[in-house]
């Protein structure tokens, strides 16, 4: 008798519940698309922002009402897009290339030095606001550190010549410092580029000299060298088309300035090489 | 609608298997908890009542004479939750009340007897949740000794509030409880007294 | 994944109270002595276990409408044996643990590993989920009550409920009292989880380099 | 009336759920970075606490004492509890989209709030009426919110602090709201009844 | 390679004279004569707990930053400032590593774990005295009269160790105005003499350093509310901690709210919970812990008392 | 007049103000400078296309750059001479700007359209406004609004008062006071022409308390035009904003974003009136202003009347050169003013004063935590709470910033000038404000 006193009471408790539940859920069904929280599951969770949209619950709302890319997160790379897609169901199509931040200044406080004392916020965009900037070169790093400090990856520092030094490693192309910097001097540049031009002064080859040891002075004889035609100079400015270059080097050693250089694994392949 | 009949089917048929292992739980349990209970009750009723060889649960006689004194308001005694009065040899040798208490840390239960005169023989915490080092000391036998030979008729109150027990060093809150509750008591002794009951 | 790591992450790595930061409640207002954590840290693993498994088992079965209030009453019939059984058998336990077990009904860490891990994994994972989740809550709980008992009483291992004054460490008069009030245990707790975190840190950065 | 006014500001400043009685710790970390949401938060807490109080209370006393069931009513409690919660989550979820999404996933934690399940045991061990026990369920409720109204505002101003990064988030959640109750500690032994004229 | 080495920074170029450690030594130099009068009160002891306190909370400070590797700050006397309060605010013959224990605790817990100078939420002091209270109640409610005695109370022996407002909420004694004004009254090291405070307290709002809004519509709101409730006013305002503690603790610039508005607000709840802690409460003083639950409550002030703008459309409801 | 209560506004500060080593001397002229770079950009608006070739001969007067656009000021040459370069030079701010570079010839040969008018009380309210604009005259108060364009109310739109703005509260500063104690007919004939310009018959002349001699040298002024009347102001800075002006005089509130026409005013310094004066009366364009010269670092602190186009350094030299090498040169006043890092940057018709500071007095300092004294919130003309914005702005939080009215700040500079922590207050909001404006036209561009 006391057991099924028991069982019927909170029996038939869970029942009315249990019923309760069930018609509410009926009655107030909402429709969301189930596929959204399992991208979320699957995105990484830094709510870095480097998509565009806010965090990554956004990206994925976007996603699901198909206004954004399954790969479109910069940060999970090829990986993370193969599993949106799965969720999605489309086809990814070829794997991005993976790009890293590079920092186009080499003026450091040794080669390029500044117009006057600047004296307020450790802040490269406050600087900036501050007639002009300190730096001699009004094209060079302000070295304060903001894309430093944009940085959730730890994958920037600042180095000991005051130049941000990039840990191509960590990198994961997000675009923060891209964004923190006022004078656009670091780009996202694809991972195998490994030879740049690290300036982006766009002043006559006569003010450069005046104001830097290392910035190009758009003499052109990389252009002159390059076998393969990769190198042009736009206003000034030798630019290097990355589709092209086949990391030859010439250009790297004809630079009057040296401000084309070989960066990642050629470099120190040369480097062993040479030693 | 099929699928809201299985859901609640399915919550019924849970809970029911809970409730049938807990009935069974409780069955073979609930004897031993009882007996626990009142093993506990006797020995604390004896420590605070000495002489009796028997007590009786007396609180409906003691409250309905309560409810005849009273306006029939609040509870006048709202601390005092069971009477059990102490007999030898079916004289009446005292009085122990189960009282409430509310301390620091939450309910206190404790139990005060009473001699036949009106006079405090014994005081025992059975429960409460006091600070460990602090209210809890309420359980040592110096700070329940205070209380032994308090009479009825004076108003039993710490030093703080003016009144004549010593509370416990820095847990005042949980010395004011205890002393309410004998306080209670007395009172509710001297009322049952003055009406004749025993 | 092996039974194995299964049953040891919680201690460690996955510790529920000093890493996923469940259980908070009854953490803090159970660990006044190592007796009570202990105690309480048992319960707490008994109920843990027996939930684990049951809602392993019954995965399958129970529509995700309903899943929380299935969880919830087969969760609250674990505590309530475990309530009854110590009342009939260890009663002198059961009182020093007094209200703080049906409480263990809504400590988070059960429900949260009936949710995250017993819901999508077999019993036998399961059960070494429940032992090593309920361990490590005990291993916490045991650890900061140690703490608060010395700092806050002055003495080590006390039962006095069973009579047992404990190991003194030091005068009861200089004991800080406010170690065992509330706002110690949120401190307490606070400080060795920020303490946790850092060697954890220190030694990343030291595998790092 | 007294007595209402002794159980409300008795639940909400003397025996302060958060930072007194330990209950309902983990929405209160959870739940407490924006004075907004913390704020829609302590609502949604209050109605729960509010109807649960009178739902559970009823079901002691007409279902589980008359039939002696006094074992079930951990697990009767709890039942009332997370059906009633997960009802109010979807009928929210509805209703107010914004909301639901300000609250998020907090919203079932209310289920494991062990606030809403102290409450209604509370009311039982405190034997309180069904009004009182009404009133003691909502002050219980706006203790916590006030608390976490409190402790949003505090941690918005967290946010630009340089904090040592290992007690970052939850620690210092932990050691603000240790502070916050020893601030509290100055209600211990307010005699509230002698305030309102209850003796 | 300076270019012409001139100084460029954005406007303005002037800058105001006083600076944050010149308004920090500032009520160092105001807390002088209410420390001065407890050590004429209570004896050398107060002196040696003045030292202690200073001496751990600087310790502390510069020992934690040492630790963290962060630049050390302890010349911003903003610890020197602490510590000093909080040996005011402590009976002159608690134990001294007691004092110690609530400076560390001071520093490091209510301070450094926040990041330090202004992120504070709850004034330091003021938690190292609560703490203290919390943790060893003894020590911290054993007071000791001054060199003179008190011929007021009857018996004397009888209450030997109790503040003014323990005497009058305990045994209904009330304490002589001119004694309470003077500070020949047990209490805490620097809070027993009206006049020694009120000195300091005028050359912080001479100095501009403090506003009038906290302070008064603190005290204005204790003499007001204890009038409604029956008491005196001027014995309660003179009594305790209250003058300490609306001039040098509620006036705290990181623990008390930044708008005009909400200051008056914060005030005006100080003096409500001081009040009713003192009339109703567990404890025969409030303003500790009034002070300590409004420094709670300042960020949720300063949110909802942010002033109406400077050509705000005036919202008509 | 000398028993009326000084107005004011909420907010603001006390600063030191340094005046009394020019607001004495009586000003002097200049004689005019052997080269000007005149930049072809000195207002707000459109810049303006040169109308002269390099190897032109350019008359004093002479319009020598204009634009189509709607919002802009032509401007004139200074001296007359020879133009040997239209080319890019460093302007304040670390501008680069198009100037025109005329060698004089000393001759001083006026332009052939300066000539006095005889015809002035005829003219009306639209003749009026087109002289001002072919004059090229410019707020010279320092933001060099385009004068014709502020008295053209937008459509829907009115005044009913024009206040002329002598409060000169920056401290340093003496250029307006002294004009307005050494021409206060022409300030008050400019003040007429506004008011008939405007159509209005109602103006007020604000002038701060510490300037007696100006009060009462500009009261005589106007003894018999009671549509004029001089109200006297508390010494606080900044009185001269026009938003606190208005409330002082008007007590009206200018709505947040709004301009002083949203409650029917218009300001104007009272140089601009005489400027306006000159143009009418005389013929004579905007070419010349007055300048503070001052600060610890000059040989002959003193106010001067300058060619437009005239090198600061120069300028510095006709002051008789440095007394110590400057750490700090500020055009403008300390509060707003903006700091060079060169002297090689021409006199505009928006430079109120040049300032040389000493390493002591711009001595670069640390900045502290703050403390949250609320002293900035206290001094904020504008009633917001700096040290939220600025704590957002440093935190990279722009929109929490926003959320706290950045884009309301006037960037008076009380809150730095109060801080006792030293913090760059106005520095951060300046940087929320740029990066608020920088996604807003993002947003737009989207």
């Amino acid at each position: 008798m006391i057991y099924l006193k028991a069982v019927l009471s909170l029996g038939l408790m869970g029942a009315v519940f249990g019923l309760a539940l069930a018609l509410a859920a009926k009655k107030f069904a909402i429709e969301q698309d189930p596929r959204q929280d399992r991208i979320v599951e699957v995105l990484p969770g830094a709510n870095c922002g480097g998509c565009g949209f806010p965090g990554c619950s956004g990206l994925a709302a976007a996603i699901v009402a198909e206004k954004a890319p399954v790969d479109g997160c910069p940060v999970g790379g090829p990986a993370v897009a193969a599993k949106v897609a799965a969720i999605m169901g489309v086809e990814v199509g070829a794997a991005k290339e993976r790009k890293v931040a590079r920092v186009l200044c080499q003026g450091s406080s040794d080669n390029c030095g500044s117009r006057f004392v600047y004296d307020g916020l450790s802040d490269c965009k406050a600087a900036q606001l501050v007639d002009g900037g300190a730096k001699a070169c009004v094209y060079g790093c302000l070295g304060l550190g903001s894309c430093v400090a944009a940085c959730s990856f730890d994958a920037l520092h600042m180095g000991p010549d005051g130049l941000p030094v990039v840990d191509e490693e960590e990198c994961t192309s997000c675009g923060r410092c891209v964004a923190a910097c006022p004078r656009g001097i670091i780009q996202l540049v694809p991972a195998a580029q490994s030879v740049t031009v690290l300036c982006r002064s766009y002043a006559r080859g006569a003010e450069v000299r005046k104001t830097c040891k290392v910035g190009c002075i758009g003499c052109g004889l990389c252009v002159k060298v390059c076998p393969t035609g990769a190198v042009t100079v736009e206003n000034n400015l030798a630019v290097i088309d990355p589709a092209k270059c086949d990391a030859c080097g010439k250009c790297v050693e004809k630079c009057p300035t040296k401000c084309i250089v070989m960066k990642g694994a050629k470099a120190s392949a040369d480097a062993l090489a040479a030693s | 609608m099929r699928d809201v009949l299985r859901l609640g089917f399915i919550l019924f048929a849970i809970c029911a298997v809970a409730a049938g292992a807990l009935a069974f739980v409780n069955d073979i349990t609930e004897e031993r908890i009882a007996a626990q209970a009142a093993m506990k009750l006797e020995q604390a009723l004896e420590s605070v009542v000495p002489g009796a060889e028997e007590f009786r649960d007396e609180t409906d006689r003691v409250l309905a004479l309560k409810a005849a004194v009273s306006d029939g308001g609040r509870p006048e005694f709202p601390l005092i939750n069971r009477v059990y009065v102490g007999y030898d040899n079916g004289e009446m040798v005292g009085t122990a009340f189960a009282c409430t208490p509310s301390g620091y840390g939450g309910p206190i239960d404790a139990v005060v007897g009473v001699s036949r005169d009106g006079v405090v023989t014994g005081l025992t915490v059975v429960k409460h949740t006091e600070t460990p080092g602090l209210g809890a000391n309420i359980t040592s036998r110096d700070f329940q000794m205070r209380f032994v030979g308090l009479r009825a008729g004076i108003p039993v109150k710490v030093t703080k509030d003016g009144g004549q027990v010593e509370a416990i060093t820095g847990a005042t809150i949980s010395s004011r409880a205890v002393a309410s509750a004998v306080d209670q008591a007395l009172r509710l002794f001297e009322l049952v007294t003055r009406e004749g009951v025993w | 994944m092996s039974f194995r790591s299964e049953l040891t992450k919680g201690l460690v790595r996955e510790n529920p109270t000093f890493r996923i930061l469940l259980g908070m409640c009854p953490t803090m207002a159970t660990s006044l002595a190592i007796s009570n954590g202990i105690g309480m840290g048992i319960a707490a693993t008994f109920v843990l276990v027996g939930s684990n498994v049951i809602v392993s088992m019954l995965r399958n079965v129970i529509p995700s409408r309903i899943r929380i209030p299935c969880y919830i009453v087969v969760i609250a019939s674990f505590v309530t044996m475990v309530d009854l059984i110590m009342a009939a058998f260890v009663p002198k336990l059961h009182e020093v643990l007094g209200i703080f077990i049906p409480l263990i009904v809504v400590n988070c860490i059960i429900l949260a590993r009936a949710e995250a891990f017993a819901s999508k994994n077999g019993v036998l994972y399961s059960l070494a989920d429940g032992i090593g989740m309920g361990l490590g809550f005990t291993l916490a709980l045991t650890g900061l009550s140690a703490i608060r008992e010395l700092l806050g009483t002055g003495t080590l291992l006390a039962v006095p409920d069973f009579g047992f004054p404990g190991f003194r460490i030091f005068d009861r008069s200089l004991a800080a009292v406010m170690v065992i009030l509330p706002p110690g245990g949120f401190i307490t707790l606070g400080l060795l989880i920020g303490l946790l975190n850092s060697l954890t840190r220190r030694k990343k950065k030291a595998a790092q380099t | 009336m007294g007595e209402i006014l002794v159980i409300f500001f008795g639940g909400v400043l003397l025996n302060n759920f958060i930072l007194s009685r330990f209950l309902g710790i983990c929405p209160f970390i959870g739940v407490s970075k924006q004075v907004e949401t913390a704020t829609g938060m302590g609502m949604a807490v209050v109605f729960v606490m509010g109807v649960a109080s009178v739902v559970t209370w009823m079901v002691e006393h007409y279902i589980l004492m008359p039939l002696g069931l006094g074992y079930l009513r951990t697990i009767a409690f709890i039942l009332v509890i997370a059906a009633l919660v997960q009802l109010v989550e979807m009928v929210i979820q509805k209703v107010s989209p914004v909301l639901y999404k300000a609250l998020g996933i907090y919203l079932p934690l209310i289920t494991t709030n062990c606030a809403v399940l102290g409450v209604a045991i509370l009311n039982i061990t405190e034997k309180y009426n069904l009004l009182e026990a009404a009133v003691n369920g909502i002050a219980g409720a706006s203790g916590f919110t006030l608390a976490i109204v409190l402790f949003a505002a505090i941690r918005e101003r967290m946010d630009l602090a340089p904090i040592p990064e290992s007690l970052k988030g939850f620690p210092m959640a932990l050691i603000t709201a240790g502070l916050m109750s020893i601030a509290f500690l100055g209600f211990v032994g307010f005699r509230l009844k002698e305030l309102f004229g209850v003796m | 390679m300076d270019g012409t080495g001139l100084i460029v920074s954005s406007s303005p170029h002037q800058r105001a004279a006083v600076s944050t450690p010149v308004i920090m030594s500032d009520v160092i130099l105001a807390l002088m004569p209410a420390a001065l009068a407890g050590v004429w009160f209570f004896g050398l002891r107060a002196l040696a707990m003045m030292v202690v306190c200073v001496a751990a909370a600087v310790g502390t400070e510069a020992g934690l930053e040492k630790l963290m590797k962060k630049p050390v700050t302890i010349e911003d006397y903003s610890a020197a400032v602490a510590g000093f309060l909080l040996a005011l605010v402590l009976p002159p013959d608690l134990p001294l590593w007691m004092g110690a224990i609530g400076a560390a605790f001071a520093m490091a817990i209510a301070k450094f774990i926040f990041g330090g100078l202004g992120q504070n939420i709850f004034n330091p002091a003021l938690i190292g005295r609560a703490v203290l209270l919390a943790s060893w109640p003894v020590f911290m409610t054993r007071w000791r009269w001054p060199i003179f005695q008190a011929p007021w109370i009857p018996d004397f022996d009888a209450v030997s160790s109790a503040t003014p407002l323990a005497l009058w909420k305990l045994n209904g004694i009330k304490t002589p105005y001119l004694n309470l004004f003077l500070g020949n009254v047990a209490g805490s090291i620097g809070e027993t003499s009206a006049l020694a405070i009120l000195v300091g307290a005028a050359y912080l709002l001479w100095r501009g350093h403090i506003s009038w809004r906290i302070p008064v519509s603190f005290i204005g709101t204790v003499a007001v509310l204890t009038a409604l409730f029956g008491q005196d006013p001027v014995f309660h305002v003179l009594a305790g901690g209250l003058l300490l503690g609306a001039f040098f603790m509620a006036t705290d610039y990181v623990t008390s709210p930044v708008t005009p508005k909400g200051q008056i607000v914060f005030g005006v709840g100080c003096g409500v919970l001081t009040v009713f802690i003192r009339l109703y409460g567990g404890y025969p003083e409030g303003v500790c812990y009034a002070i300590l639950i409004m420094n709670a409550a300042a960020a949720l002030i300063d949110r909802l008392t942010v002033p109406r703008k400077f050509g705000e459309v005036k919202k008509v409801a | 007049m000398a028993t009326m209560v000084a107005k004011t506004f909420r907010g603001g500060v006390h600063a030191h103000y340094h005046k009394e080593d020019t607001a004495s001397k009586p000003i002097r002229r200049l004689p005019p400078p052997a080269r000007v770079v005149i930049p072809l950009h000195q207002h707000t608006g459109a810049p303006c296309e040169p109308l002269v070739k390099v190897g032109d001969e350019v008359k004093v007067g002479q319009k020598i750059g204009d634009s189509s656009a709607r919002l802009t000021a032509p401007v004139h040459a200074s001296v007359s001479g020879k133009v040997v370069g239209i080319s890019l030079h460093p302007q304040s701010g670390g501008r680069d700007v198009l100037s025109v570079i005329i060698e004089s010839d000393g001759k001083e040969t006026l332009d052939e359209h300066v000539e006095p008018r005889t015809d002035v009380d005829h003219l009306s309210a639209d003749e009026i406004k087109a002289v001002i604009r072919e004059a090229g005259i410019v707020g010279l108060g320092g933001a060099a609004f385009p004068t014709y364009f502020k008295l053209t109310p937008p459509p829907g739109k009115s005044f009913d008062t024009v206040i002329l703005n002598g409060a000169e509260c920056e401290p340093y500063l003496s250029a307006d006071h002294r004009l307005m104690v050494e021409r206060p007919g022409d300030i008050v004939d400019g003040a007429r022409l506004l008011l008939k310009a405007t159509g209005v018959n109602r103006a007020y002349i604000g002038i701060e308390e510490n300037k007696p001699d100006a009060i009462e040298a500009i009261s005589k002024a106007v003894k018999g035009d009671d549509r004029i009347s001089v109200v006297p102001l508390k010494v606080k800075y900044p009185q001269g904003a026009e938003k606190q002006l208005i409330w002082a005089i008007l007590g009206r509130e200018v709505p947040s974003g709004g301009l002083p026409v949203d409650v029917g005013v218009v300001v104007n310094n009272v140089g601009t009136a005489a400027a306006v004066r000159d143009a009418v009366f005389s013929g004579m364009p905007l070419v010349e202003r007055v300048v503070t010269v001052a600060g610890s670092c000059i040989a002959e602190p003193q106010n001067v009347v300058v060619k437009v186009g005239m090198l600061v350094s120069d300028l510095i030299e006709a002051c008789g050169g440095y007394s110590a090498p400057p750490a700090k040169v500020i055009i403008g006043g300390p509060m707003m003013g903006v700091a060079q890092f060169t002297t090689d940057i021409p006199v505009t018709k928006g430079t109120s004063g040049v300032l040389l500071l000493s390493k002591d007095e711009a001595a670069p300092c640390d900045a502290m935590p703050c403390v949250r004294c609320g002293k900035c919130v206290e001094a904020c003309s504008m009633r917001l709470m700096p040290l939220w914005i600025a704590s957002y702005a440093e935190a990279g939080r722009f929109d929490d910033a926003e959320r706290m009215n950045a884009l309301d700040c006037i960037e008076c500079g009380c809150c730095s000038f109060i801080c006792p922590s030293r913090r760059r207050l106005v520095q951060a909001i300046r940087l929320a404000k740029s990066e608020i404006m920088a996604r807003r036209r993002r947003a737009q561009a989207k």
